[in-house]
């Protein structure tokens, strides 16, 4: 891939970003701070897809964390036990599994790194990767363009189903409940 | 920047995200750590787009694919757990092992 | 090729998307007394839809292939995957009239049960990682909602949300899986990584191939990602449990075929792999269920460990003519059988407790019958459906070469049978006289329709295992 | 025909008499008129020689046949029975009907057995007057000791019946048939096991050692019984099998010697036993023994001619002394021997007493007397010891038969006198009667065609004995009664002096039977128990090492668990505690501990891999991590 | 040996007829028994009806008897497509082997079906359960598909699970529970083996016949014996040999009376029943292999079965027990019979018609016996036998058929335990001697228990408690009657029983 010695500075930043904000995310005292790590790593993630080439994706990625963590700050502070989110906090179980976990995890996924020799077919023309994906999305990906429609639509109304206060008649919850285990009247309608 | 350089990277973010979803008690933290592992992933696949499949458009259709996964899951879970909120006072994982055996 | 014939190749599936909108607008509109129509008006969607599905059978002159550009399978397989889904979920609709009436939500609730059947079906139909992960998230999407749709339910939420957990774990492992797979491959189409993998090292394409095989895991509720099974089945709704325990089971499976044939032969051994999480599941789900003195919650074990028997197909794939049709035919019994047991517990008002069981018998022979039938099915007692299933994956399991796996499967029938009776005895033994009162006739017909159909389906099994046996696999 | 009605003949009668409403008189003269009739149609058939097959399937024949040794026997049979019958018709009270039915089934199986002329048959006669004589003996069935001696009559015969079993099969793996004659087609090897089979039935029917004891159990049964079964039927079967069977047989080097040894050793302990016996009918008993062991010993010194005359005369006498001493039992109400003399108080029993006496004691011109001479010679001929053996045999059965006819209708002692307490009746005098003068009949036997009517009769040949043997045997008689004589007159003859302890164990077959009970039947008892406790037990022992592995399983696991992770360790540090709950478990599910070895290991597993499920998400996530990891190395090190 | 002999069509549906109708009926019982209030009212009535039903299959097999011709091979077949994909057919027919072994079958079910026993209120499961597996029962003998085989094999198992746990006494579920798991885990390896057996075939089938003519697993070598094991783990559960017998006894203390007998009467049969038709048959060379194991297991089984008897102190568990032995008879036979001996033909076709005979002998035998437990114990409520004494007092009627039926099992001449027993050693004696001496000793044994037996129970001093112990009822008489009429016509007049079984036999060891 083509690319100077600046893009290669960018993106060492990048990288070093997207990591060290990525650990800080449990390494931080507070959610709220966690979450603007995240999006922090997210951005310089998103950042490195739009040096690949891929702008279009890296965008979407970063708007979309971006509105991400708004709702997750409103969740934070509307739910969690820790009112804002600030407080400072470290709530951790099985921590010695979990770093093993991880880094075995990163080990895993590095080992083709070193061992497995990749294809080396990079992309003949990045700068109508854009346009590319447009006809892709309209074209032979028409069905998983479809398929994804469905499921964000059912993935809206399975959040009002779960999370709305209220519905058309009321409480939302009113009656959602297993029917009681001997015979009530109001069936009997 | 290579291949190699990115997947490093990327599996790094991914291991993060591993520890992350294991150790954290509290379900929104616990959220940040798959956010960090689908994170990675979708810089692999990205770069593997980049460096090693000729430009396939359907690496990039699949990126946009991998997010919507990730909108999908993060908006249902914040559902599950306002929903796991309400009805049991619920905020970490050590509060829901009614069900278990 | 044109955007219209390629529609032509999923009209069952844009039925069900259209029905799905159709139900929601209808709960919108229509008034409070007439929500109840939306379950109506989904019975009537699958229906079409099931009409629409049969042209395209093998035997009907559907012709077998693969269609917008190579990311989906109108193959026999696929088709009779529609055929399994789609009654089992009119079934479960069936079960969730009376079991919903108190709840006024019906439009979002059927809605969400046909998007699941759909994202089963597609599933079973993907044949490429694009489609395959929408499909997936698809089914588990409407999976977490419709367990944890009763919001007054505490163990709903609890199942709830530890089946999203898992499934978002294991779907974030998978979306690696998927990177690194493409990035072996330089595709996305199963054709396409059959010729792409046929190149690359094994290595990194053990890892993808893993990674995937964990989602799929996941969504069969096999091992290591089985354990939201038994929350769920405990949780949910009853009917959902019916819905949520076996149908993504069909998409699971199939997929999870297309998957490994496209694996270089040489170099991984996926058959072993296969061998290792049927083995594993059906134990571990046969002995953890030994001791529930929760019914439901028995039936999610059982579930689990019904994922390994279907397991033992894969295993035997290519390897085996009954591969195939031990396949499908698995999953015929298996959603039956299921139906009819869950079944049971939805007309029983969704009592689990086992002693609530005891002397049904007498007061309600005809559930006990239900029940008596779904469970020998289950053991595999002749000549019910499940007998079939299991002398066709037995016969798959032995002709590939994997006989220890088909003791090991055996050994374990003589183990469930134990927690099979735990339920049956006292059901039929005890002679307790104070009546149980039930949900009503919906419920019941629909039980009892299903346990007549483990029956017949077990007699009459010549037109299933031939029109199996004659449909294709793609790719 | 005949052939096949011959046995039926009594079985039908028999059952005619259990149709018939229980009216004394009318009963006994079917039951007699049945056996005369049966006698004539014997009779019939010993001069025709009727004979019958027919096919139980294509590969297996039977044969009737009125043949050889067979038709002395078919006429003896009813012969003696007659009178006996009658006897018991006139005494027996309680359960007649069911008591007269059964000694005609009796006196039938044996009909059936002496024309048997193949192995299926023959055994099947021999097992069939086993069961009836265990009926038979049995018939005080209230009485818990005649049950019991029942059996042991019957399981002692059967362990004999074995050989017969043996016998059968062996012919039939080496002839392809069960017929007797098939013997001569047999090879030598399987003709040896046959004979040993053969001579284990005999001896065991005829209570040669070591099985004689099974006769005093037998002794648990009526009077008429034991008459019946001592002379011409039970027991006499098994000499009639080695009269039948020992020319054939003889082929085998070491048969005859063999049952001469059995013969003459039994012959002489029987005969110490009768001397000491204290018991009226035991003491007859050991002369039975002893008799028998006569005929096995002429059998082993070749001449079965002197063996079946012998049969025959002994059938006559003993029955008859068996039904004088049953009166005798009678007027007095016990056996005992010191306490009978019942020579004045029954004078005519006495007189018709002293005839069996005499005969047993083979004193000339009596048949028995010409039978054992018979025996003498042939056993002269054969060896020289054996023939000692036999002559100090007849001097002991001179001094039984003379101590028995003394104490028991000997003169009382002066000055007491034994009550009148019973009178004989008619019918039993009369049946005492017939059976004296059919002894007395057999003494034709001197007659110079007797000769060669015995052997013609039993298809033997003869060899006159010199005439020092005849005079050694007559003095040894004398002997003997004088011996007796002076005793009797010395008060010592009951007991002839000897210890008490040495007494009653020599009377009891030398404490033969204790010793079969303590070193045969006691440890099949033992055995049996052993296993039926083993089988209840093993089971368990296999559940218990099962449930011990899965302990120690679970704690190593639990150890290892320490510093892996929590969620898991808990688990399986559980399995120890599943343990105790999955046993309690199973058997609150009523999987007995029996119902597999592993059901309680599979318990414990379930509750373990139920331990796995500990309802903590985070734990999930490590089972998942570690199943992928797992997962992936399956596929690595598979290539 | 030719698959379909003659006889192909003549009254072709006899066989299927006396299959269903007993489960038709069984369904028209269950279905109409609550309902229909004559039924309903009157257990006698409804008992009466279900005896009626299930008497039709002893008429028809009857029939099938007399036109049954022993040309060796199959007749009266009757083939019908199933699963034609997998080769499975509905196919049945009779021969020397299975005619037999189907009218024990019926006659015993009509025996077990007219005996009283506690209905416990609900009489028309118990009948519909009785007759379902009658028709089961006789279908296992007459099925001539592997397939259907197995159907019948599992259904049995089934119904009888039910029988014993609803009707049976003392810790029924248990035991009904022991016999289920127990007996399936003998299913399973047959399962397996079948599918084994069925692999092998070209083209694939499940027909018996064609199976038996293929001989698809000859020279199969360890594949072979793994099927071997297979099937003999089944069929040896199923039998039961030692030492997987440990189901059987408290199976059969705790089941009501009727279904013991028919447990012992039938069921165990279907184990032996196998062993003749598919091991010996379907893979003689293999079984040769292993005929001298068996044998000696056989004979064990026959010692240790009765040795065991002898010490038990329960009524019940003493039979039992004594089945075990019996059994031992039977495998030793057919051990025998599949021994690879030249020049004994004659020995190993008695030998294999002996076991025949000894299948329908214990089972008749056996089941009067168990029986009689049963009217024992309803009227003196144990099984223990020093508990009683001296019946014959107060029960002739009883104490006559219990001696007839124990001499009968103990093997006395004129009865038809006899029959068999003397033609099993017959056999064993020309090929394998030393085992059969020591089998013999088993005989002896048999006689001692059952005598003690019969001295404790029926004769002596007749206990206080006893003096109102009523005798036999007529229909239980009868019942028994019916049985041991067969067991004294068997032992007396062999003949009619020995040529149909010898137009099997002969032919099947090649005589």
């Amino acid at each position: 891939m083509s690319g100077g010695l600046l893009v290669d500075v960018i993106f060492w930043l990048f990288a070093a970003g997207a990591l060290v904000t990525g650990y800080r995310v449990f390494r931080t005292d507070s959610m709220v701070r966690a979450a603007f790590y995240l999006l922090a790593s997210f951005a310089a993630v998103g950042g490195i897809l739009v040096l690949l080439g891929a702008e279009f994706v890296g965008m979407v990625l970063i708007l979309m964390m971006a509105g991400e963590m708004l709702i997750m700050a409103i969740v934070m502070v509307m739910y969690m036990m820790n009112p804002a989110g600030l407080n400072p906090m470290w709530m951790v179980h099985q921590h010695r599994v979990a770093v093993a976990a991880g880094v075995l995890a990163f080990a895993v996924l590095a080992a083709p790194v070193l061992l497995v020799d990749f294809p080396d077919r990079p992309n003949p023309a990045p700068e109508e990767a854009t346009a590319q994906l447009g006809e892709e999305l309209l074209g032979d990906s028409m069905l998983v363009f479809q398929t994804a429609g469905v499921g964000l639509l059912s993935t809206m109304i399975g959040v009002v189903v779960l999370a709305s206060r209220r519905g058309r008649y009321g409480e939302a919850d009113e009656g959602s409940s297993e029917p009681s285990l001997e015979l009530q009247d109001a069936e009997s309608r | 920047m290579s291949l190699e350089t990115i997947l490093l990277v990327a599996a790094a973010l991914f291991g993060i995200g591993v520890y992350g979803a294991l150790s954290q008690q509290s379900f929104v933290m616990l959220m940040m750590g798959l956010e960090l592992m689908i994170n990675g992933g979708i810089l692999a696949l990205v770069a593997f787009w980049a460096f090693t499949a000729g430009g396939n458009p359907q690496g990039q259709m699949l990126a946009i694919v991998f997010m919507t996964v990730m909108a999908v899951e993060m908006a249902l879970g914040f559902a599950l757990i306002t929903n796991v909120y309400r009805v049991r006072r619920a905020d970490i994982t050590e509060k829901l092992r009614r069900l278990k055996g | 090729m044109d955007m219209a014939a390629m529609l032509g190749d999923v009209i069952p599936e844009l039925i069900l998307v259209v029905g799905g909108v159709a139900v929601l607008l209808w709960a919108l509109v229509a008034p409070r007394r007439m929500q109840s129509g939306a379950a109506f008006l989904a019975l009537v969607v699958v229906v079409l839809a099931t009409l629409a599905t049969l042209p395209m059978l093998p035997a009907l002159g559907g012709r077998e292939s693969l269609t917008f550009a190579d990311t989906y399978a109108r193959d026999g397989v696929a088709v009779w995957a529609k055929l399994i889904v789609l009654p089992a979920t009119a079934a479960v609709i069936g079960l969730s009239v009376p079991w919903f009436r108190t709840d006024p939500r019906h439009g979002e609730y059927y809605t969400l049960i046909l998007y699941g059947a759909l994202g089963a079906i597609l599933l079973a139909g993907a044949t490429d990682l694009k489609e395959f992960v929408v499909a997936m998230i698809l089914s588990s999407a409407t999976g977490f909602v419709l367990t944890g749709y009763h919001r007054r339910s505490s163990p709903g939420a609890e199942a709830a949300i530890k089946y999203y957990l898992i499934g978002a774990f294991t779907s974030a492992a998978m979306l690696m899986g998927v990177a690194y797979l493409f990035g072996l491959a330089g595709s996305t189409t199963l054709p396409g990584l059959r010729t792409g993998l046929a190149a690359s090292g094994g290595l990194g394409f053990a890892i993808g191939a893993s990674f995937v095989i964990l989602a799929v895991a996941f969504k069969m509720g096999a091992v290591p990602a089985h354990a939201w099974m038994p929350d769920v089945a405990q949780g949910a709704p009853a009917p959902v449990a019916a819905f949520v325990t076996s149908v993504p089971k069909v998409g699971g499976l199939i997929f999870l075929a297309r998957f490994v044939l496209v694996l270089p032969d040489e170099g991984l051994d996926w058959r072993l792999l296969a061998a290792v999480l049927s083995a594993a599941t059906m134990t571990l789900g046969n002995l953890a269920a030994l001791w529930q003195t929760d019914v439901r919650r028995l039936l999610g074990w059982s579930a689990v460990s019904q994922t390994g028997y279907g397991l033992m197909a894969i295993v035997a794939l290519e390897a085996s003519g009954l591969a195939v049709p031990s396949l499908l035919f698995f999953l015929l019994a298996y959603l039956i059988g299921n139906v009819a047991a869950f079944g049971v517990v939805v007309e029983l008002r969704g009592r689990t407790k086992l002693e609530d069981y005891a002397g049904l018998g007498r007061v309600r022979p005809l559930l006990l019958g239900a029940l008596l039938l779904a469970f020998l099915s289950f053991i595999g007692v002749p000549p019910l459906a499940g007998f079939v299933a299991k002398l066709l994956l037995f016969g798959a399991a032995i002709e590939a070469g994997y006989s220890w796996l088909a003791v090991l499967a055996a050994l374990n029938t003589v183990v469930s049978i134990v927690y099979y009776v735990r339920v049956l005895a006292p059901a039929y033994f005890d002679t307790n006289q104070q009546p149980i009162s039930v949900l009503g006739r919906w419920a019941a017909i629909t039980t009892l329709t299903m346990a007549g159909a483990l029956v017949v389906v077990g007699l009459a099994a010549e037109p299933f295992v031939r029109a199996f046996a004659d449909s294709g696999l793609l790719p | 025909m005949i052939a096949v009605i011959l046995p039926l003949l009594p079985v039908v009668g028999a059952g005619a008499l259990l149709l018939l409403r229980d009216r004394a008189r009318l009963v006994g003269v079917v039951a007699v008129a049945t056996l005369l009739l049966t006698l004539a149609l014997a009779t019939a058939g010993a001069v025709a020689q009727p004979s019958f097959s027919w096919a139980w399937s294509p590969m297996i024949q039977t044969r009737l046949a009125v043949e050889g040794f067979g038709r002395p026997m078919a006429v003896l049979v009813p012969l003696i029975a007659a009178p006996i019958v009658a006897y018991a018709a006139a005494t027996e009270d309680d359960g007649r009907r069911r008591l007269l039915a059964l000694l005609l089934a009796f006196v039938g199986a044996m009909l059936l057995l002496v024309s048997a002329a193949d192995f299926l048959t023959l055994l099947i006669g021999w097992e069939l007057v086993g069961f009836v004589s265990w009926a038979l003996i049995g018939h005080r069935w209230r009485d818990p000791d005649a049950v019991r001696s029942a059996a042991q009559a019957f399981v002692t015969t059967r362990v004999g019946d074995l050989g017969l079993f043996v016998a059968a099969g062996m012919t039939f793996a080496a002839t392809g048939s069960f017929a007797l004659t098939g013997l001569a087609e047999a090879d030598r090897g399987t003709l040896s096991v046959i004979a040993a089979g053969v001579l284990l039935a005999a001896a065991a029917k005829s209570a040669q050692l070591p099985f004689s004891p099974w006769l005093f159990a037998a002794m648990a049964g009526p009077t008429p019984v034991s008459a019946l079964l001592h002379s011409a039927t039970l027991v006499a079967a098994g000499a009639y099998l080695l009269i039948r069977l020992g020319p054939e047989l003889a082929a085998v080097t070491w048969f005859l010697p063999a049952v001469a040894a059995v013969g003459i050793s039994t012959a002489l302990a029987g005969g110490v036993v009768a001397l000491v016996q204290t018991d009226a009918k035991r003491a007859l008993a050991g002369s039975t023994s002893a008799q028998y062991g006569l005929m096995f010993v002429a059998v082993g010194a070749g001449s079965v001619a002197a063996a079946g005359a012998q049969l025959v005369t002994h059938a006559a006498f003993k029955s008859l002394l068996f039904l004088g001493a049953g009166v005798a039992v009678h007027a007095t109400g016990s056996g005992w021997l010191g306490g009978l003399r019942l020579g004045r108080a029954l004078p005519r029993v006495a007189l018709l007493s002293a005839v069996g006496a005499l005969a047993l004691a083979a004193v000339p011109p009596l048949g028995a007397a010409w039978s054992k001479e018979r025996i003498l010679a042939a056993t002269v001929e054969a060896s020289p010891w054996l023939g000692a053996g036999v002559l100090i045999a007849s001097l002991l059965t001179a001094l039984y038969a003379a101590r028995y006819q003394l104490l028991a209708f000997g003169p009382p002692e002066a000055g007491t006198t034994v009550a009148q307490r019973y009178r004989p009746g008619a019918a039993e005098l009369a049946s005492l009667t017939i059976l004296a003068s059919v002894t007395l009949l057999f003494s034709a036997v001197w007659l110079p065609d007797g000769e060669r009517f015995v052997a013609s009769m039993t298809e033997g040949a003869l060899e006159a004995g010199a005439a020092w043997e005849t005079a050694a045997s007559a003095a040894l008689i004398a002997v003997g009664f004088v011996l007796a004589w002076q005793l009797f007159r010395r008060r010592r003859l009951l007991t002839l002096g000897l210890p008490d302890r040495f007494q009653a164990a020599a009377a009891d077959w030398l404490g033969l039977p204790t010793a079969t009970h303590a070193m045969i039947v006691r440890p099949i008892e033992a055995l049996a128990l052993a296993l039926a406790r083993l089988d209840d037990r093993v089971i368990d022992a296999g559940v218990r090492g099962v449930a011990w592995l899965a302990r120690s399983l679970s704690a190593v696991l639990s150890i290892r668990g320490e510093w892996t992770f929590d969620g898991v360790v808990r688990g399986l540090a559980a399995l120890t505690l599943g343990t105790a709950r999955a046993s309690r478990a199973t058997d609150d599910l009523g999987v007995d501990a029996a119902v597999e070895a592993g059901a309680r290991g599979v318990g414990v597993a379930g509750e373990a891999s139920r331990r796995l499920q500990t309802g903590e998400s985070h734990h999930y996530f490590v089972i998942i991590a570690v199943g992928l990891a797992v997962m992936l190395g399956v596929l690595l090190w598979s290539r | 040996m030719s698959c379909y002999g003659a006889g192909e069509d003549d009254d072709p549906n006899v066989l299927s007829a006396a299959i269903f109708l007993p489960i038709v009926a069984a369904v028209l019982i269950f279905a109409l028994g609550h309902r229909l209030a004559w039924l309903a009212t009157s257990e006698r009535r409804l008992q009466s009806l279900a005896t009626l039903a299930a008497a039709i299959p002893l008429v028809l097999l009857a029939l099938a008897w007399l036109s049954f011709e022993g040309g060796g091979g199959f007749e009266q077949v009757e083939a019908l497509e199933w699963i034609p994909t997998l080769g499975v057919g509905y196919r049945v027919g009779i021969d020397g082997l299975s005619l037999p072994l189907a009218a024990m079958t019926a006659l015993i079910f009509v025996a077990a079906t007219v005996y009283p026993v506690d209905l416990r209120g609900r009489g028309p499961s118990y009948f519909a359960l009785m007759l379902f597996l009658e028709g089961a029962s006789i279908g296992l003998f007459l099925a001539l598909d592997l397939f259907l085989f197995f159907v019948f094999w599992d259904v049995s198992l089934v119904a009888m699970y039910f029988l014993i746990g609803a009707w049976g006494h003392g810790d029924a579920r248990r035991s009904a529970l022991k016999f289920f798991v127990y007996t399936f885990a003998g299913s399973l390896p047959l399962l397996l083996a079948i599918l084994g057996i069925y692999l092998a075939t070209d083209p694939r089938t499940f027909d018996m016949a064609q199976i038996i003519e293929q001989q698809p697993l000859a020279g199969a070598g360890l594949y072979a014996v793994l099927v071997f094991i297979g099937f003999f783990i089944g069929f040896a559960i199923k039998t039961p040999l030692v030492p997987f017998h440990t189901w059987l006894p408290p199976a059969h203390v705790d089941a009501p009376g009727p279904a013991s007998a028919v447990l012992a009467g039938v069921l165990l049969k279907m184990g032996t029943y196998g062993f003749v038709r598919i091991l010996m048959a379907m893979m003689p060379d293999t079984f040769a292999q292993f005929a001298f194991p068996l044998a000696v297991l056989a004979v064990v089984a026959i010692v240790y079965g009765s040795l065991v008897a002898l010490a038990q102190t329960n009524l019940k568990r003493l039979v039992a027990y004594t089945s075990i032995n019996h059994m031992g008879y039977v495998i030793l036979g057919l051990a025998v019979a599949g021994a690879a001996v030249s020049g004994q033909a004659e020995a190993q076709a008695i030998a294999l018609t002996g076991a025949t005979v000894e299948m329908v002998a214990h089972g008749l035998i056996t089941g009067s016996l168990f029986l009689i437990t049963g009217s024992i114990l309803a009227r003196g409520s144990t099984y223990e036998i020093t508990a009683y004494g001296g019946l014959l007092q107060r029960a002739p009627r009883l104490t006559g058929l219990t001696v007839l039926a124990a001499f009968a099992s103990l093997g006395l001449p004129g009865l038809a335990g006899f029959v068999a027993e003397i033609q099993v050693f017959a056999g064993t004696l020309a090929v394998y001697p030393w085992l059969a001496a020591i089998g013999l000793f088993g005989i002896v044994v048999t006689a001692a228990l059952f005598l003690r037996m019969l001295g404790a129970v029926f004769l002596g001093g007749l206990p206080e408690r006893w003096s109102e112990f009523r005798d036999l009822g007529r229909v239980e008489a009868f019942a028994l009657a019916g049985l041991l009429v067969f067991v004294v016509l068997i032992g007396v007049v062999p003949a009619w029983l020995l040529d149909v079984v010898d137009s099997f036999a002969g032919p099947f060891v090649g005589r």
